[in-house]
């Protein structure tokens, strides 16, 4: 369907100042409010909270009825062939990615009211959230593949402003400089994607790409897997899948609420959310050029499963034996964004897009829920040294737990059911029982892992002084934790997954749930191995986790399987592997780099000229008597010769 | 007469220009004189004196009673003012520049005589091929600032010249002052000529021949404010008269000076005083016309008529310059400079800004 | 012999020579700035003939220009003299020669 | 007569311009200063006076206003404040002004000859008024931006000129 060209119209208004509002905040409590609290809370509050309300607003508007808008597009440069420009796109896709975006914030902003209360720094943390949700609004909001890759880059900019935030400390400094640089790798070959798709296409937006696409299935040529690949490495970058998943876990080191923003919740998700947003460039017969003819009848979207499900299936299994709360956490979302990635490389772009929505909710409150419980405990972060706060921290208890409920997929009362069974289902019908298999066995390592969080921290006795006088934050930081609630059990019993298949496959049919027990058991009867099989190794998983670790004073693994537990706590040795081969390449060619620039650019070429020019200057300089008149003595001469010449 | 009328236009030109230009040279000079006599009087009465009521020529004492009021009234103070001038030694001290020293005075006295050559001082003589004009210049107001901008000349110079501090100070700071006044001076008038949209000092008096109602100094008040207060700064008046302040410099730039060199500059500044009046009476009260209006005359007693119209309303402006003198103290010199800069110059643009605005609204 | 624009540009060739005399034999820094006033009036004389005669304003309009960037160049010229007279205690080029290498 | 006249104040006016430019930058009696500046004056007004001839009368005024009533005003202020007497005390060196009298002499007669060699159309019938109607819708219409620009330029010099004249400029 053709984007309907509007002219100025309200919902091109309401876009903009969606994007906008939180870059105005953030530009006005940098430039002018750098000591004000109250009006920093105030300011960045309100410019995220209205973004909320516009984005419901435009989501009510335009999203439901399945209309497509572009607004009037900004022309800001025009370089030979490509010409950019700033535009909006208001889809359904885009206007419920930007209500999760801005709810979200929104409910991290209110939550972070609470949680860096004590910062010194507080103008400086909102104001960098307020640039990282417009970064991200401004990938949503989207319509070209050149304003996607800048927003993309602002994205990676902010979310080092926010890891790195406690810059002080040598371990966030760190982990910053790795999120940036891992995502730079993904980002040079989404670079690339993006020049090969643009060369053959020649233009950058997507509803011309499309188009033409259209129009002419084979545009692309050799080229169509590699450029989707490559496209896909900006993914793997952002979505931290498998090869550079590394800098996920170390960007734990950010505050809290910056973890359930950016790597929960949204920056994760754009990975996600833009491969969706391209799903037409990825879904074409397998084609590659004819260096790389032997990889065959391997599809883009091949790749992208695979990375998928492994990343999900590694990330699961690191999971098991890691101390830190946020740490697994962090696995557990790389595990998710692993199914997402699966999803979309099995044709389920849909459940890829359904799966972020209810993942976003409830791994958002679980890591508010870990912040909390890091707030209470004073900043302690390993589990072995919490135990026995559900009594203590009832809230925060029962709202984790849903959110666990629903991150492992118990049936019918937890949105992640619904989500993950569209995935299986997915998988199913694009005919790669492997994966599926892949899928429901990270079900059962996903309970495993996060009934042991649970079972430790929460249940049982308090290990620790700090975690025996624990207690529920204030009503600033719990209130999120039981808005978020509602979503992570209900979002499920909406259509939000035909909505989306809709949204990105205009007139698919979809499968439309009616009646109650159609509705509540909706995966039982549309794809039941997947959802009787999660089911059964959940609760395998859950038994397994009992049997542990209830009433245990330590992890009793390491005594039983103690290689597989200290790889398995050395995260399967991959930043060890980087440091001993990836990093002596990197240094040998930055060592070449260096002798060539020293010597060859520097030396011969700048030097060389340099040093010819100072020859030259220093004869000249014989010329040189300091004496005006002997200067305008030589000027008139000039001036003489060039007139005579000008007269002959 | 009529013998004129058959030489040819050129040389009738240059005839009754020669004409002119010695009779408006003369009667400045007359004024010149009395106007000196005048200042001594008026501060005499101001001052509740008699002022000069001696000198008297033998043939005085034989004319009955017109002969002692005259007296009286020191009508001959000024030919013995002029006589001691001349006989009192001319005194040249040993280090000044002789040459500078010698041309300081006339630079200083050209420039004044030079301003009334493009002042309409009356309509016709009944020839109207023949304005009383000397020279009716297109750009007359223009050329008469350029004049004026060459009697700093005088002053530098004689200050250079003389080759002693006081002298030099007094110099520095009229030359300074004159050039600052010079351009409020110049903005007020901006305004004037833009309501009048000539630059030609003719057309200027043409603007306000019709009745006393349309003298530009009711349109432009402000810039006939401005330029009353410049013209006493730029022939160097009290209460503006910094230049020559004898309590601080002595005397000025003409400290060194004597006799008929020193006369030279007396003679500068009153003609200066003609000039700025006569410009005045030009740009602000109608020149030559009746308040009650009245076209170019028609025959000789009627051009005479304007003439004399001319010099009353010149007089009553002279009477102003000498009264203002007896009757304002002196500004200091900062405080000159102050009015000057941050005064009066922004207000003459304001000036000009209102006028263009009004007549932009009324043009519409 | 009637009067016309090679009159005026010869004068005004002459002038500039003129100038331009000035600027190479005179050793205070002043005078070698008048004489470059002088060559700028040289010019000016060249381009209102030449309006004059070619029925023009546009050359007139120059000289406009020419006049007040002169004002302002002399003002800026002569606070540098000024200065530099100050720093160094002359005016005289050949005592101004730290350019010299 | 009226068209002698204009030839004869054309002569007069050129040779005094000519004979105080002289004078005022190789005057053989005085190398005062001052006496270049009051020479510059004359040959400022003389020029003044050409413009006339021209019809110019615009420019004429300009031309006595500004650079005789203040451009040399100002130089006349720095010479009498710097007390400029020094060169009078230095020797010339004949070399210096044999090649500078050579070299300005060959300039002129490479200008003199390119005025020969283009053979302006002379006597033509001259048109243009300078006056100040012509020239200020000209100066207000087609040359807007100069003119305003200009008035930057003045700005500036006035801002540059404070600035250097501060006692304690390093």
């Amino acid at each position: 369907m053709e984007p309907t060209h509007l002219p100025a119209t309200n919902f091109q208004d309401l876009a903009w100042a969606i994007l906008l509002l939180p870059l105005v905040s953030a530009l006005a409590i940098t430039l002018g409010l750098r000591r004000n609290r109250e009006l920093t809370t105030t300011l960045s509050l309100s410019a995220v909270g209205i973004g909320f309300g516009l984005s419901v607003w435009l989501f009510f508007l335009y999203g439901v009825s399945g209309e497509r808008l572009a607004a009037t597009p900004l022309s800001w440069m025009s370089v030979g062939s490509l010409s950019a420009h700033l535009g909006l796109t208001v889809d359904p896709l885009s206007t419920l990615m930007l209500m999760v975006v801005t709810g979200v914030s929104f409910l991290v902003h209110v939550y972070s009211t609470g949680y860096m209360e004590d910062d010194p720094e507080y103008p400086r943390y909102f104001a960098s959230l307020g640039f990282f949700t417009f970064s991200m609004l401004g990938i949503v909001l989207s319509d070209n593949f050149v304003q996607t890759f800048i927003f993309w880059e602002l994205v990676g900019v902010s979310s080092y402003l926010l890891v790195g935030f406690w810059y002080e400390k040598p371990a966030a400094a760190d982990a910053a400089k790795k999120a940036f640089l891992t995502n730079r790798i993904g980002d040079f070959g989404f670079l690339l994607g993006i020049l090969i798709v643009w060369a053959a296409t020649g233009t950058v937006s997507f509803d011309a790409m499309a188009a033409k696409l259209k129009a002419e299935p084979g545009i692309l040529g050799a080229a169509a897997s590699l450029a989707g690949v490559l496209i896909f490495l900006g993914a793997v970058g952002k979505s931290a899948q498998l090869p550079l998943h590394v800098w996920l876990p170390d960007a734990m080191e950010g505050p809290t609420p910056v973890s359930a923003l950016i790597h929960a919740a949204t920056m994760v998700a754009a990975g996600v959310y833009m491969l969706c947003r391209v799903y037409f460039l990825l879904d074409l017969p397998a084609a590659w050029p004819a260096a790389l003819s032997f990889l065959g009848s391997i599809s883009a979207l091949d790749v992208i499963a695979w990375t998928g499900a492994l990343t999900s299936l590694v990330a699961g299994v690191i999971a098991i034996q890691q101390d830190d709360i946020k740490r697994i956490l962090a696995y557990s979302t790389l595990s998710q964004l692993g199914y997402m990635v699966m999803a979309v490389g099995c044709g389920g772009p849909d459940a890829a897009m359904f799966h972020l929505t209810t993942h976003a909710c409830f791994k958002a409150l679980l890591f508010l829920g870990a912040g909390a419980v890091i707030y209470a405990c004073h900043h302690e972060q390993n589990i072995w040294k919490m135990g026995g706060l559900a009594k203590r921290m009832p809230v925060t208890f029962w709202t984790f737990l849903l959110a666990t409920a629903a991150l492992c997929g118990l049936p019918v009362l937890s949105s992640g059911f619904y989500s993950k069974d569209a995935i299986f289902a997915a998988a199913l019908a694009s005919n790669r029982p492997v994966l599926f298999g892949i899928g429901v066995l990270v079900v059962g390592l996903t309970t495993l892992y996060m009934s042991r969080l649970v079972i430790i921290a929460f249940l049982g006795e308090s290990r620790s002084e700090a975690a025996s006088h624990a207690a529920d934050p204030g009503r600033n930081m719990t209130l999120p934790l039981l808005i978020l609630a509602v979503p992570s059990v209900s979002l499920g019993w909406l259509p939000v997954g035909a909505y989306f298949k809709s949204a990105i496959f205009p007139g698919a049919v979809t499968h439309s749930a009616e009646g109650f027990s159609d509705v509540f058991f909706e995966p039982f009867n549309h794809s039941p191995l997947g959802a009787f099989l999660g089911f059964g190794l959940m609760a395998f998983g859950l038994s397994v986790a009992f049997a542990t670790y209830w009433g245990a004073a330590m992890d009793p693994m390491p005594g039983h399987l103690p290689r597989l537990s200290r790889a398995l706590r050395n995260r399967l040795y991959f930043d060890e592997i980087y440091a001993a081969t990836l990093i002596p390449l990197h240094d040998a060619v930055a060592a070449l780099a260096d002798w060539v620039d020293r010597w060859i650019v520097q030396g011969l070429f700048v030097r060389g000229i340099s040093g010819g020019m100072d020859l030259f200057g220093r004869a000249l300089r014989l010329v040189q008597t300091g004496n005006l008149q002997t200067y305008a003595f030589l000027f008139v001469a000039g001036v003489a010769l060039v007139v005579l010449l000008a007269l002959k | 007469m009529d013998a004129i009328y058959y030489l040819d236009p050129t040389t009738q030109f240059v005839l009754f220009s020669i004409v002119k230009i010695v009779v408006a040279f003369v009667i400045t000079l007359t004024f010149v004189a009395y106007a000196v006599l005048a200042e001594r009087k008026i501060s005499a009465w101001i001052q509740d004196r008699v002022g000069p009521n001696r000198a008297t020529p033998f043939f005085a004492q034989y004319l009955p009673v017109i002969g002692p009021a005259l007296v009286r009234l020191g009508i001959f103070q000024p030919m013995a003012d002029g006589l001691k001038f001349l006989l009192k030694e001319d005194f040249t001290p040993a280090y000044v520049r002789k040459v500078y020293f010698w041309l300081a005075p006339a630079l200083t006295a050209i420039p004044a005589f030079m301003t009334i050559a493009v002042i309409p001082f009356g309509s016709t003589l009944g020839n109207p091929n023949n304005p009383m004009v000397i020279a009716d210049l297109n750009v007359g107001i223009l050329y008469s600032f350029g004049i004026v901008s060459l009697g700093v000349y005088g002053i530098v110079l004689a200050g250079y010249a003389s080759n002693s501090k006081y002298p030099f100070l007094g110099g520095i700071r009229s030359s300074a002052q004159m050039i600052s006044y010079e351009i409020a001076m110049g903005m007020s008038v901006v305004a004037v000529f833009m309501v009048i949209g000539d630059l030609n000092l003719s057309k200027v008096v043409e603007y306000q021949g019709a009745n006393i109602l349309h003298w530009m100094a009711w349109k432009q008040p402000l810039a006939f404010f401005i330029f009353l207060v410049s013209a006493f700064a730029e022939t160097n008046r009290l209460p503006f008269d910094l230049p020559e302040s004898e309590s601080e410099l002595v005397g000025g730039y003409h400290t060194e000076y004597s006799s008929m060199k020193f006369a030279l500059f007396f003679l500068g500044e009153y003609a200066n005083m003609i000039a700025a009046s006569a410009m005045m009476v030009t740009l602000f009260f109608g020149g030559w016309a009746y308040p009650w209006g009245g076209g170019a005359a028609q025959g000789f007693l009627g051009g005479v008529g304007h003439i004399v119209c001319f010099l009353v309303k010149m007089l009553v402006l002279m009477g102003v310059f000498i009264w203002v003198r007896w009757m304002f103290p002196r500004f200091r010199y900062d405080q000159l400079m102050d009015l000057g800069w941050r005064r009066f110059i922004p207000l003459a643009l304001v000036n000009i800004l209102v006028t263009a605005l009004v007549l932009a609204a009324l043009n519409d | 012999m009637i009067v016309g624009l090679h009159h005026y540009l010869v004068v005004s060739a002459l002038l500039f020579s003129l100038g331009l005399f000035g600027v190479l034999a005179r050793r205070n820094l002043l005078v070698i700035y008048m004489s470059l006033e002088l060559m700028l009036n040289a010019a000016n004389l060249a381009l209102v003939a030449f309006s004059r005669y070619n029925a023009n304003l546009k050359g007139q309009v120059m000289v406009f220009f020419i006049i007040t960037v002169a004002a302002a160049e002399v003002a800026v010229g002569l606070a540098l003299i000024v200065a530099l007279y100050r720093r160094r205690g002359t005016a005289h080029v050949e005592d101004l020669n730290s350019l010299r290498l | 007569m009226s068209e002698l006249l204009p030839s004869a104040l054309f002569y007069a006016f050129a040779g005094l311009a000519l004979v105080f430019g002289f004078l005022c930058v190789a005057n053989p009696l005085s190398r005062n200063p001052v006496t270049s500046a009051m020479f510059l004056v004359l040959t400022i007004v003389s020029l003044a006076g050409l413009y006339i001839l021209l019809h110019a009368f615009f420019l004429a005024a300009i031309q006595i206003l500004v650079y005789a009533g203040a451009v040399m005003v100002l130089f006349l202020f720095v010479i009498m404040l710097l007390n400029l007497e020094e060169e009078e005390r230095r020797k010339i060196r004949g070399i210096t002004l044999g090649l500078g009298a050579l070299s300005v002499a060959v300039i002129a007669g490479i200008l003199i000859r390119a005025v020969v060699a283009a053979r302006p159309s002379a006597g033509t019938t001259p048109l243009v008024e300078g006056g100040i109607r012509n020239l200020g819708h000209t100066l207000f219409t087609l040359y807007l931006l100069p003119f305003e620009a200009m008035s930057l330029l003045l700005l500036v010099g006035m801002v540059g000129v404070i600035l250097l004249s501060k006692k304690d400029l390093k």
